[in-house]
């Protein structure tokens, strides 16, 4: 499976309630119900001149204890045509899902070294019950 | 009490509905005061956040983070009261992304081979190498090479002029 | 106008509810007030190495038996600065509007063969009222 | 600082209701709690051939009496890698914020002359109580 966000849920602008809780690098659904939920990811590169990446995807993912696998909720895409020197490639997800209590919500990206952990406003992630 | 402006030093405060002291920097309002007379309850930052400035919030700012992939090295930590700065690693300089520099990434300073330094590498811009080369070195294109390294047929006009007299040298340590 | 996507309603992610319905490629707004409607389309080529678009664009458009033109809600347009070899490219258009009962929502794109249908996590179309 | 934009909060499509008020470039919230706020900024560019932008940034920013400071909720950041000819860059940013009656919300981009101000539907910024 491709690496999976973790999230600050505490501190700064940070927070979760309604019981909607954040563990082990998931948002754990308290009720069943349809939820927006969404993320934002900015990749910046590149971390070594030699490691070109032709693309970046962020996908946000469920797991569900009704299902063996992890099901892909949105996924968003992009290729590179940035040359060698610093780029930034914010890509934003969102829309309505059905969720069932106990449903994990994680975020996965395709190259980890690529997110751009350095300010809070500018990779987030987030539901709430419609 | 209706909103008003707050003297001072005091912010008003719409769940208390009236003005409260205003906690320190580096700290956050944890209770709002129960009266304008008496304090109001502000605890320190926790670790990983800050507040530069007196203020009547519910939470302190996120730090940010060198970006270490990029080259970046703390220059100061974040502490309560102010957030993290970065700077460049040695031997690098900063490639703003705007104006504002508020992004950048940091390049490798150039060495300047063959070349006196006009101004070296500092943590806001490149170093600037002399444009002509140093002595014992003749030009190549845009690089300079120390003569000792030409040989016969790679020592070109520039070369000669430059290696000239030395090449002689060169060629008899070749023999 | 530009060519109006289709919709899968019922399958795998989606799903309509508390009368929001899907027909002839639009959602029909059950009862007047402010919505939140958004899409994402992600764009995929090239189709044939000869066609290579200049940029891509999702509308997101309000038709309404109240007036005979279609109204642009939102709108996002992207130029393409990829080379030729295969390029992505998602856009995300999202916002309240207010909407009348009966009023029909559709997607239209500049270029349907450069849409990237293949994966309902990729290309999505919803909406739900505040 | 940057820029501040500018918007229209009362023809065509741009509203505003239930004391969610518009004044001096800010939205102003009526009521402490959690708002999903978004907003849009279509980039476009050259403005001049000589100004070739590197990047553009769209930040939804916060300010409120509580603080002398700005604080900078949402970011997006994207570098340009299209060449010198006229190109289009769309940044959409939206989250759930906690926000305190009296607090204020702008719009700051990185340039003003690059911003697409022509359609309504093409630039737009609002937020909602949930």
């Amino acid at each position: 499976h491709l690496p999976i966000l973790q999230w600050e849920d505490k501190r700064g602008l940070a927070f979760t309630k309604n019981n909607l809780s954040y563990s082990s690098n998931a948002l754990v659904i308290p009720v069943s119900g349809d939820y927006y939920v969404y993320a934002q990811v900015t990749f910046r590169g590149p971390v070594e001149s030699s490691h070109k990446p032709s693309s970046v995807t962020e996908i946000i993912t469920k797991v569900t204890d009704s299902y063996p696998e992890p099901t892909q909720l949105l996924t968003g895409t992009k290729t590179l045509s940035e040359n060698g020197n610093g780029w930034f490639q914010p890509i934003y997800l969102g829309a309505v899902v059905s969720l069932e209590v106990g449903d994990k919500l994680m975020v996965n990206v395709s190259d980890i070294r690529l997110v751009d952990y350095t300010k809070e406003h500018k990779t987030f992630f987030g539901a709430f019950l419609l | 009490a209706e909103r008003r402006q707050c003297p001072a030093g005091m912010n008003w405060i719409e769940t208390a509905r009236q003005c409260c002291p205003q906690c320190p920097a580096g700290t956050f309002l944890s209770e709002p005061c129960t009266s304008p007379e008496n304090g109001s309850v502000c605890l320190a930052c926790p670790a990983g956040t800050f507040r530069t400035q007196p203020n009547t919030l519910r939470e302190c700012q996120a730090c940010y983070e060198c970006d270490r992939q990029a080259f970046q090295s703390v220059l100061s930590n974040c502490s309560a009261t102010s957030n993290v700065a970065c700077g460049c690693e040695p031997g690098r300089f900063r490639v703003c992304l705007d104006k504002q520099c508020s992004e950048f990434s940091c390049r490798k300073c150039q060495s300047c081979t063959g070349r006196l330094i006009q101004r070296p590498c500092s943590e806001a811009q490149d170093t600037l190498c002399d444009s002509s080369c140093k002595p014992d070195f003749y030009r190549e294109g845009d690089e300079c090479r120390p003569c000792h390294t030409s040989t016969v047929d790679t020592c070109g006009k520039e070369c000669q002029q430059v290696c000239g007299s030395n090449s002689n040298q060169g060629m008899g340590t070749m023999g």
